[in-house]
């Protein structure tokens, strides 16, 4: 138990401060990186609460992929001049009041409700690997979505391609 | 029967002469373009000659011939058809003829003040009784003579035609007004002469004065007007009726008592009838319109505002006369306004010095004698002033008119004199008037005159305080009559030499129509001698017997002759005595020793130079100068009249206009202010709303957390 | 065809509106005549309803019902009794010489011009001719837009803030009205169980006071707008002094009779216990005497000729709504009738003050002055319409004001005094703006050769003036016409009116002899 | 057909699967076989038979429905329902596609932007919507609300080389992306409350719990405000002007109306659906949104003097009337909805098409000044863009009074006399601006004497757009018997 | 010391996160960074879903999970793509420089 817990507070953590240097980090390139370490607390959890498959697509899909495509980009559009330029708009004091406040209320609102969660129900009786469970939860109930999600990924690539491209 | 059945007729015929002029009359009588009558300045190089003398030498086409024939010729078919019906009046068992040509106001059912359903209507239906017939041949006769007169009057005037059709129109509504049979229908005369009053009056209606003259004769009447239509509406919710047969039915039938204490709903009636005939025969305090209302030609003046439309008020009270015999307090009024009228009305002539305004304010104090009679319950008296005032206050006019005339329009006395051997016709015949009006025994004014004098006296709603009141105005009528007489035709001639030579006389078209009157003025009395000259036949009181199936009143007979012969011969006596004192003052001041009035004029001038006003110094100089210091209240009457009575107009017309443009003001700053307030917050609050809209798209994003966070907020503080 | 009568009444305008589209915008002449063949075809079909209607008949004629929208209950409902059949011939004969009159007023736009008054006209009719709310409603609305475009596009100087303004306000009325609408209808199906819009259907409602009076409210903003009622009244002279002449005689004789019509054919019927609610007459009561008096007195103040004819009307309109709220046979009928009055003499009395515009591009009674010298005609046929708009005997004005002031008198005798200090300073303004305007020197050298009437001009006066003259001589087949629709509203609105005592079968004042 | 895909499912995916099919064959087309810029318009062909074909699928459940006496069918377990409230919306959705695209052949050439992606993304777009009208899984109406989402980001931004298309483009991303993720975060949410994301679990298992439990809150909260973003309404409007202004005008005119329909749709099903228990809670919150974004919509518009911009405040305001009808919250509010979003597509479609047919080269046609004199340039475009105006403000005879009206009935009928006031009095407030343009097009001179943009696809656009908003206005009774269908609320 | 994690650690593990992302779209002007956020936020979704997931003892919120994470995949790179037209056209990648829409 203590090691679940463990691992928890300390994938949390990673998680966190991920995330909190994602968004302070001057240099885009930096940013990224944090986001990576994010991504991987995320992972981490994800490992934690037997989610095995999700662990998998999380590193493969988004440290591998959409980190690198995040990369590109930084390169591309140079952001050098702009990691030199003011980091924060204007309005960040309120913004961070605004978040914390509305962070607060959510967490008060979970607390209150949090009755419904106090406890995690034992594992189902395993009838299989968690991937498999996956697949057949995914192309059972959630083939619809899982074509669409096709549309929506061809959508995006096109939609990628047509801004990206210089002329025609 | 033939004749009564043909009643409708007699208003129609003149009313089919005025259509006929007012629509083709323009064909008959082309007006040369060069006519307009432009201001001063104005006037395009082409026309050149002057604005008000639209006198052209094209006076006497053939066409205007026809006009001329055409328009008197209508009044006098109507005279010929009255007298054929009055005569077949006088046959009839009640000597009343009633008849209704159609509904005209058809009106949907009410319930008068008793609870019952009546409905609102009114006929066009017409009423022959001797009342309205004495009334008919007055119009008819005296509108005729006036006619045939003006053909000469008018004869170089512009606007010929239009004259005409306005005159026969003015026949026409007159005739409805004393002809109709209820009192709605008497309203459409009485607003339809009003309305002709208001055109004949701005007849020179290129002349400020005269357009400014018929509004306020119009505007006031109009107040009388509102005070007529309340009246009715108050009868229409006491009778449900306001036919005059079923009103008197129903005022005669018991139901409604004597209001002899305090204001009942019959008194309100008749106060506000009586407020109606205060505005139409111009008595106090509506009575300023008339003596303005001289802006109009002389015929008019004599048919309007002197023989016909003034009388129609007291026409209309007598008409009412059982619903005035029941509220003795509302009778009282009208004496007493009478008599206030009447004196007032005679203190402000005695200073006037235009020829027609001392007739006008002539007119108005015979018409307060007329009410006078009416408020002391004489009726038939009133009637009978009215009818034999026609004769000579219509001849006055028409012979001052006569005088403007042969001076080229010179209206003012002090620029006359010795003009009755120039115009010796027009001379005599104003004498006969100036003796009728004086009453002069044998004259047709002394007969009513003094009737109604010796009714204020002795009738039992009479008061010794109104007879010495309208004794002191027979005396003042002598003398402002005489004096205009001696101002006028006597004495060295005070024109200047070159019009002079140029004075004549009248053509026959215009005399003819003087000596006519002139005989009546003489005569029309012997019809309605006093009861006093026993001596002559009952046939000589034939007026009153006339008169009796409509206005006798049985119950109030019987205190009729409990004075003394004697008494009313002494009265007879002083009565004449006090016109002669006028008269003989006139002479004396005007004629014998005119040289008195210069003095006067130096002994009592200071008094009055420190007045800032030029024009109130001379009025009250003239009035030194002419009456000296015994007349001095004349004076201050006539200031009370020119300060108070037309200040209080003026002041009300000030009001107006301040209230109105507190109304704008109120419109446009209060009432739209709001409105635009609105569409301006509207529009202010757009600026701020767009303002969010910085374009940083984190800005958005926080106002979304915003949104997020007041949701929230929302949930956790309920 | 005869089974179809209101509808060809109602959608001949638009039929002939839409041949005029076709019509190529160059041909401008064509364009003109058929605009005025249309009108005239306007009128000349509505002329069979004056023989066709039965006024002892009670309750609505010549009915036409079909279904229109089933799912929201409206249906094309259109029919007539006298109320309407009066306005419906105002219409059709004003509409008509509206579009005659404008013949050399219009030089540009003229397609489009007349496109729209012939819109103007169907949506109008309409108005008048619908039983059913929503179709009603939806003629109401129609009726705005074409009237922006008359003031906006062929108006004067404020044209743009003078359409937008009557636009925006007399749209705001409208739509409170629709929720007031919407209250009867849902009520309706509360109580009934289907949903309708059909007048008679909603009469049918027994609705508490409370709900009643806020329906009224909410129906009292759109038609008070429109009439206008006093404090809503400031959209009306702008409106008025901007838009082209015909727009102004349609706005002031046609469209403000929209407006007391509501009053007439909803307020009253629909809301019997509000409409008799003390404070409710009394307020409206209070705004009629207010606006009467006011209008008038501000009417004294104009220097503008447009002005103070518009302002006129806000004291004319005054009466109707006094007479409507006196809530008895003859000030409802009178009012009735001061409605059509107020069409022919205030639209006379515009087409005046258009033919003075349009000779001089003026609207400054300063500017004017002897007229009657120069155009005799002119001042004659302006003297009648002021003579009628006056109220004197023997016009028209005078049987609607005196009819008025009756229905009045019998409600509250003071309301009547009051009200006739407005016929005193009703003389006085027009007398006044008579005198300013055609009396007294020609002081201006711009007018001295200012051309009279022509023929066309003339022939747009003429049946006015004989209208006028009719009503004023002979109004009793208004009364007649009257008697039955009026007689209904009273019965519903105070039932126990007429059981004070029977009504007698004729006339209790027969011709004698 | 097997036991993961049925016939039932085929036939209820049908319409999707033509959509998606013809959107990626046009995609293809246009890299192989019509790759010359004059071949392009073939690819509308290929697109108006994508439509054509997915409205015949359409018809076909519709006659099923029918005949069969079903109220609806569900297939992909329960991921699907096809009743008449998805058939209905998926009939908008595709006539608006079908008009943009006939508009846009034109407007793209004159902007220099003429790809055939564009027509493919369109119908990508569409077969997004159509899974959020018929969508009853948390999943898929997640995923076709990112579908239509990415295929607009990318439509908005379709003029590269286009400031402003750019700007609006990465705005419009920025906070789409931003508000799904408040979405998904709701949805977690309620997949957590009922351990399933089929809508109709969720329903059951938040109705066992109370209105105003936390959690539900914390659903409905973050639910909304990605719903409420979507829909445009105050305050999370903010991206709505500034994405229609730089969006194409074409886009723009597709964006106000089937986005805004789609997501109408969703926010229907959401609220009606899972969120039905806890009406009590939102109802308030609804009327104060509505309210407030009555007022930021038409009193923003005020002073606009951009058209796209002020129809983009505009649509704003229509969307706080169409979510009135969700505060109503009976069935005439529903079918208001309905009723408003059919009508608001026609009208608020033809407004953006006149707008489109006033874009010629080197001029704009957006601003106020541009369509100055409309009425002597073309009366035709002139008269057409009153009635569209006419019918956002809602005056009868135009199909905007039967829309508006619904509204005002529903509210009625559920005694929200206030909102009904407030809403009513808003009527005039829009007329003030409405006018503004009618005004310009009427009074005004010309500004340009360069006549308009035209092309049998625009004016058969618009005419289908004018003829149906006054053919609504005058004889609703078809149209409303559509709707009629589409009452989720029983 | 430590308590047994509960579904509600996560819960609010998440909002915190979720917290994060937010500050980051709010506050920081590098749109790159902002889509960085974004995926923040989508991770704290993915979060409550496994956490549900774990919590309900079965694996549809694994499922949802795949799904956020395509979705979000997608934005990014149509974000990106974006952001690349646009920085050729503004040659900036501040997002308080690109307000050339407003008002």
């Amino acid at each position: 138990m203590w090691v679940d817990t463990f691992f928890f507070y300390l994938f949390a953590l990673v998680t966190l401060a991920g995330g909190v240097l994602t968004v302070t980090r001057r240099n885009a390139v930096h940013s990224a990186m944090s986001l990576i370490l994010s991504l991987i607390g995320v992972a981490g959890l994800f490992l934690l609460q037997r989610a095995e498959f999700l662990f998998a697509v999380q590193i493969v899909l988004y440290v591998g992929g959409i980190m690198v495509l995040f990369l590109f980009v930084i390169m591309l559009v140079n952001l050098d001049q702009a990691a030199r330029m003011r980091q924060f708009s204007g309005q960040w004091w309120l913004a961070l009041a605004c978040v914390l406040a509305v962070a607060a209320q959510i967490v008060y609102v979970l607390s209150r409700g949090s009755g419904a969660f106090r406890f995690a129900r034992p594992e189902p009786p395993a009838r299989g690997g968690n991937v498999e469970l996956v697949a057949d939860v995914l192309f059972k109930q959630y083939l619809l979505p899982f074509e669409l999600a096709s549309v929506l990924l061809l959508a995006a690539i096109v939609g990628s391609v047509i801004m990206a491209r210089k002329r025609i | 029967m033939k004749f009564l059945e043909l009643v409708w007729l007699i208003p129609l015929i003149p009313l089919a002469g005025a259509a006929l002029m007012l629509v083709l009359g323009r064909l008959l009588d082309p007006q040369p373009p060069s006519e307009v009558a432009a201001a001063p300045g104005v006037a395009p190089a082409a026309s050149g000659h002057g604005v008000a003398h639209r006198i052209g030498q094209h006076g006497h086409s053939a066409a205007r011939s026809v006009i001329s024939l055409l328009c008197p010729g209508t009044v006098f078919v109507s005279l010929l058809l009255s007298l054929g019906a009055v005569w077949e009046l006088a046959a009839l068992p009640g000597r009343t003829y009633e008849v209704v040509k159609f509904t005209w106001v058809a009106g949907l059912p009410f319930f008068t003040q008793s609870g019952a359903l009546a409905r609102f209507t009114a006929d066009w239906g017409f009423l022959l009784d001797p009342l309205s017939s004495v009334m008919i041949l007055v119009v008819t006769g005296v509108g005729f003579l006036i006619h045939v007169y003006s053909v000469g009057y008018m004869g170089h005037e512009g606007g010929y035609y239009r004259f005409f059709g306005y005159l026969n129109l003015f026949v026409f509504f007159m005739l409805m007004l004393v002809l109709a049979n209820n009192y709605l229908l008497m309203f459409v005369g009485w607003e339809g002469v009003g309305l002709c009053s208001y055109l004949l009056i701005g007849f020179y209606f290129h002349k400020k004065s005269a357009a400014d003259a018929g509004k306020k004769a119009f505007v006031m009447n109009r107040v009388g007007d509102a005070g007529f239509i309340l009246g009715m509406l108050l009868m229409f919710s006491v009778f449900g009726s306001v036919r005059f047969r079923e009103v008197n039915e129903a005022l005669a039938s018991g139901r409604f008592a004597a209001e002899t204490a305090g204001l009942g709903v019959l008194s309100a009636i008749a106060l506000l009838l009586f407020l109606g005939a205060t505005g139409k025969s111009a008595q106090f305090p509506l009575y300023t319109w008339l003596p303005d209302a001289m802006e109009g030609p002389t015929p008019v003046s004599a048919l309007i505002h002197a023989a016909t439309m003034v009388t129609a008020g007291v026409y209309m009270v007598a008409r009412s006369h059982l619903l005035f015999r029941l509220t003795p307090e509302a009778s009282t009024v009208v004496a007493v306004i009478g008599a206030f009228t009447a004196i007032l009305a005679a203190s402000i002539a005695l200073v006037q010095n235009d020829i027609k305004r001392v007739l006008a304010y002539s007119t108005v104090s015979q018409l307060g004698y007329m009410f006078m009679a009416c408020g002391v319950g004489a009726y038939w008296v009133a009637i009978f002033h009215l009818y034999t005032h026609a004769f000579f206050k219509a001849l006055l006019f028409l012979g001052s008119g006569s005088v403007i005339h042969a001076l080229g329009g010179e209206q003012d006395m002090r620029r006359m004199g010795g003009l009755k051997d120039k115009i010796p016709v027009t001379y005599r015949t104003m004498v006969v008037g100036a003796l009728a009006i004086s009453g002069i025994p044998g004259f047709a004014g002394f007969f009513s005159k003094d009737e109604i004098l010796w009714q204020i006296y002795s009738s039992p709603h009479g008061s010794k305080v109104i007879y010495l009141v309208a004794l002191v105005t027979a005396g003042m009528t002598a003398f402002y009559m005489w004096r205009l007489i001696f101002m006028t035709f006597h004495g060295s001639p005070r024109t200047d030499p070159q019009t002079l030579a140029h004075v004549h006389e009248s053509p026959p078209v215009m005399t003819v129509p003087l000596v006519a009157l002139a005989v009546g003025s003489a005569l029309a009395g012997w019809i309605g001698v006093p009861k006093l000259w026993a001596f002559l036949p009952e046939s000589f009181r034939a007026f009153e017997h006339w008169l009796a199936p409509t206005l006798s009143a049985p119950a109030l007979r019987a205190s009729e002759h409990a004075h003394e012969a004697a008494t009313e011969w002494l009265l007879m006596g002083v009565s004449v005595a006090v016109a002669l004192a006028g008269i003989g003052l006139a002479r004396h001041l005007y004629l014998a020793r005119p040289e008195r009035v210069q003095a006067l004029r130096q002994a009592a001038g200071p008094l009055y130079t420190v007045l800032a006003n030029k024009w109130y110094v001379d009025e009250i100089y003239d009035a030194v100068f002419v009456n000296g210091l015994g007349k001095g209240g004349g004076s201050a009457l006539a200031r009370f009249d020119n300060r108070i009575v037309d200040g209080g107009v003026n002041g009300a017309g000030w009001m107006t206009r301040l209230t109105s443009t507190l109304s704008i003001w109120w419109d446009t700053w209060i009432v739209d202010g709001a409105v635009r307030l609105l569409s301006f917050l509207v529009k202010a609050a757009s600026f701020p709303v767009r303002v969010l809209h910085t374009g940083s798209v984190q800005a958005y994003a926080l106002v979304i957390v915003l949104g997020a966070a007041v949701l929230f907020t929302w949930y956790l503080v309920r | 065809m005869s089974e179809h009568l209101l509808s060809i009444v109602l959608f001949t305008p638009l039929a002939g509106m839409l041949i005029l589209l076709l019509i190529p915008s160059g041909r401008t002449g064509l364009i003109r005549l058929w605009a005025n063949i249309a009108g005239f075809a306007g009128f000349a079909v509505s002329l069979p309803l004056l023989w066709r209607f039965d006024k002892n008949a009670s309750g609505f004629q010549l009915v036409e019902r079909y279904e229109w929208i089933p799912s929201l209950g409206a249906r094309y409902i259109v029919g007539i009794d006298g109320i309407s059949l009066l306005l419906v011939m105002l219409t059709t004969l004003i509409g008509a010489l509206a579009i005659l009159s404008s013949w050399s007023a219009i030089q540009e736009k003229v397609k489009q011009y007349y496109a729209m008054f012939l819109l103007q006209q169907t949506g109008m009719l309409g108005v008048f001719l619908a039983l059913d709310f929503f179709l009603f409603f939806v003629f109401w609305e129609v009726v705005l837009v074409p009237m922006y475009f008359i003031i906006g596009v062929w108006g004067g100087p404020r044209k743009l803030y003078a359409a937008i303004k009557f636009f925006l306000y007399t749209l705001a009325g409208s739509v409170l009205m629709l929720l007031g609408i919407l209250t009867l209808y849902f009520q309706h199906f509360r109580q009934y169980g289907f949903y309708t819009f059909e007048i008679a259907e909603l009469m049918k409602l027994d609705l508490p006071l409370g709900l009643q009076q806020w329906v009224f409210w909410a129906f009292f903003i759109g038609f008070a707008i429109k009439v206008p009622m006093f404090p809503f009244h400031t959209w009306l002279p702008d409106a008025h002094v901007e838009a082209p002449t015909a727009g102004s005689v349609i706005l002031a004789s046609i469209l403000l009779k929209m407006g007391t019509y509501g009053f007439l054919r909803f307020s009253l019927p629909l809301l019997p216990k509000a409409s008799i609610d003390p404070l409710i007459v009394k307020i409206l009561v209070g705004l009629s005497l207010v606006a009467i008096i006011y209008g008038a007195l501000v009417s004294l103040m104009q220097q503008d000729w447009k002005k103070l004819v518009a302002y006129s009307s806000v004291s004319h309109l005054g009466f109707c709504t006094l007479g409507i709220f006196a809530l008895n046979p003859n000030g409802l009928a009178g009012s009735v009738i001061q409605q059509i009055n107020h069409g022919i003499s205030t639209g006379m009395l515009f087409l005046i003050v258009g033919i003075a515009y349009e000779r001089r591009h003026t609207r400054e009674i300063a500017e004017y002055g002897g007229l009657a010298h120069v155009m005799p005609k002119y001042a004659t046929v302006f003297a009648i319409a002021m003579l009628s708009s006056a109220g004197l005997p023997l016009l028209n004005g005078f049987i609607g004001e005196f009819t008025i002031l009756q229905g009045a008198f019998e409600a509250n005798r003071v309301w009547a005094a009051l009200a006739a200090t407005g016929v005193i300073l009703g003389a006085a303004y027009l007398l006044w703006l008579y005198q300013r305007t055609m009396l007294g020197q020609v002081t201006n050298p711009k007018n001295l050769h200012l051309p009279d009437l022509n023929l066309r001009e003339l022939a747009v006066f003429l049946p006015l003036i004989a209208w006028a003259l009719w009503i004023g001589v002979y109004p009793k087949p208004y009364f007649e016409v009257l008697e039955k629709p009026v007689t209904q509203i009273v019965e519903r609105v105070r039932p126990d009116y007429f059981r004070k005592a029977p009504v007698p079968a004729a006339a209790p004042l027969e011709v004698l002899r | 057909m097997s036991e993961f895909y049925t016939s039932v499912d085929h036939f209820a995916l049908v319409p999707a699967l033509m959509l998606a099919l013809f959107g990626c064959a046009v995609l293809l087309f246009d890299f192989f076989v019509f790759p010359a810029p004059r071949q392009r318009k073939w690819l509308i062909l290929f697109l108006a038979l994508g439509i054509g074909f997915a409205a015949l699928g359409l018809v076909r459940q519709y006659m099923f429905l029918s005949s069969e006496g079903l109220a609806e069918f569900t297939a992909f377990r329960g991921a699907l329902t096809i009743d008449g409230f998805a058939i209905f919306f998926n009939g908008i959705f595709l006539a608006a596609s079908l008009i943009v695209a006939l508009v846009s052949y034109r407007y793209l050439e004159i902007e220099g932007e003429h790809h055939g992606e564009y027509y493919g993304l369109i119908l990508l777009a569409n077969c997004g919507m159509y899974f959020l009208a018929t969508g009853t899984d948390l999943v898929t109406l997640f995923v076709g609300l990112e579908l239509m989402a990415v295929c607009f980001y990318i439509m908005v931004g379709f003029l590269r080389f286009d400031k402003r298309s750019n700007e609006a483009a990465i705005k419009y991303l920025l906070l789409g992306a931003f508000s799904s993720g408040f979405l998904a975060y709701g949805f977690s949410v309620m997949y957590g409350l009922a351990g399933s994301t089929r809508l109709g679990d969720i329903t059951a298992a938040l109705a066992a719990r109370s209105a105003w439990d936390p959690l539900v809150f914390l659903a409905l909260a973050t639910t909304a405000v990605g719903l409420f973003f979507k829909v445009s309404v105050v305050p999370f409007h903010m991206w709505a002007p500034d994405a229609y202004e730089g969006a194409p005008t074409t886009v723009t005119a597709y964006l106000s109306v089937a986005s805004k329909a789609a997501s109408f749709a969703f926010l229907v099903r959401i609220f009606l659906g899972p969120l039905i228990s806890a009406r009590e809670v939102w109802q308030p919150l609804l009327a104060a949104v509505a309210v407030a974004t009555l007022t930021v919509g038409n009193l923003a518009a005020v002073t606009q003097t951009n058209v796209k911009r002020l129809l983009a405040y505009s649509s704003i305001s229509h969307a706080g009337y169409v979510l009135l009808g969700l505060v109503a919250g009976n069935p005439t509010g529903i079918k208001g909805i309905a009723v408003y979003l059919l009508v608001y597509t026609f009208m608020n479609l033809g407004a953006f098409l006149v707008l489109v047919a006033l874009r010629r080269r080197d001029i704009l046609g957006e601003e106020l000044e541009d369509l100055s004199g409309l009425m002597h340039k073309s009366p035709v475009h002139a008269v057409l863009m009153l009635i569209f105006l006419l019918s956002l403000a809602g005056i009868p005879p135009t199909a905007g009074f039967i829309a508006k009206y619904y509204i005002f009935w529903a509210l009625i009928q559920a005694r929200e006399y206030v909102l009904a006031a407030i809403a009513a009095a808003y009527v005039a407030v829009a007329i003030y601006y409405y006018f503004r343009i009618v005004r310009s097009m009427f009074v005004s001179e010309a500004a340009d004497r360069e006549p308009l943009a035209s092309s049998f696809g625009l004016r058969l656009a618009l005419g289908v757009t004018g003829l149906l908003t006054v053919a609504i206005g005058v004889y609703p009774e078809p149209w409303l018997a559509l709707a009629q269908n589409s009452v989720l609320l029983r | 010391m430590l308590h047994p994690v509960t579904t509600t650690h996560y819960l609010v593990l998440s909002a915190a996160l979720l917290a994060i992302g937010t500050i980051g779209v709010l506050a920081r002007r590098n749109i790159v960074v902002i889509l960085m956020a974004i995926e923040l936020i989508l991770n704290a979704v993915n979060i409550n879903l496994i956490a549900f997931s774990r919590h309900l003892g079965h694996v549809h919120g694994q499922v949802f999970a795949i799904f956020v994470i395509t979705v979000a995949v997608a934005e990014a790179a149509v974000g990106l793509g974006i952001l690349i037209a646009l920085f050729r056209t503004r040659a900036t990648v501040q997002a308080d420089e690109i307000n050339l829409l407003k008002w």
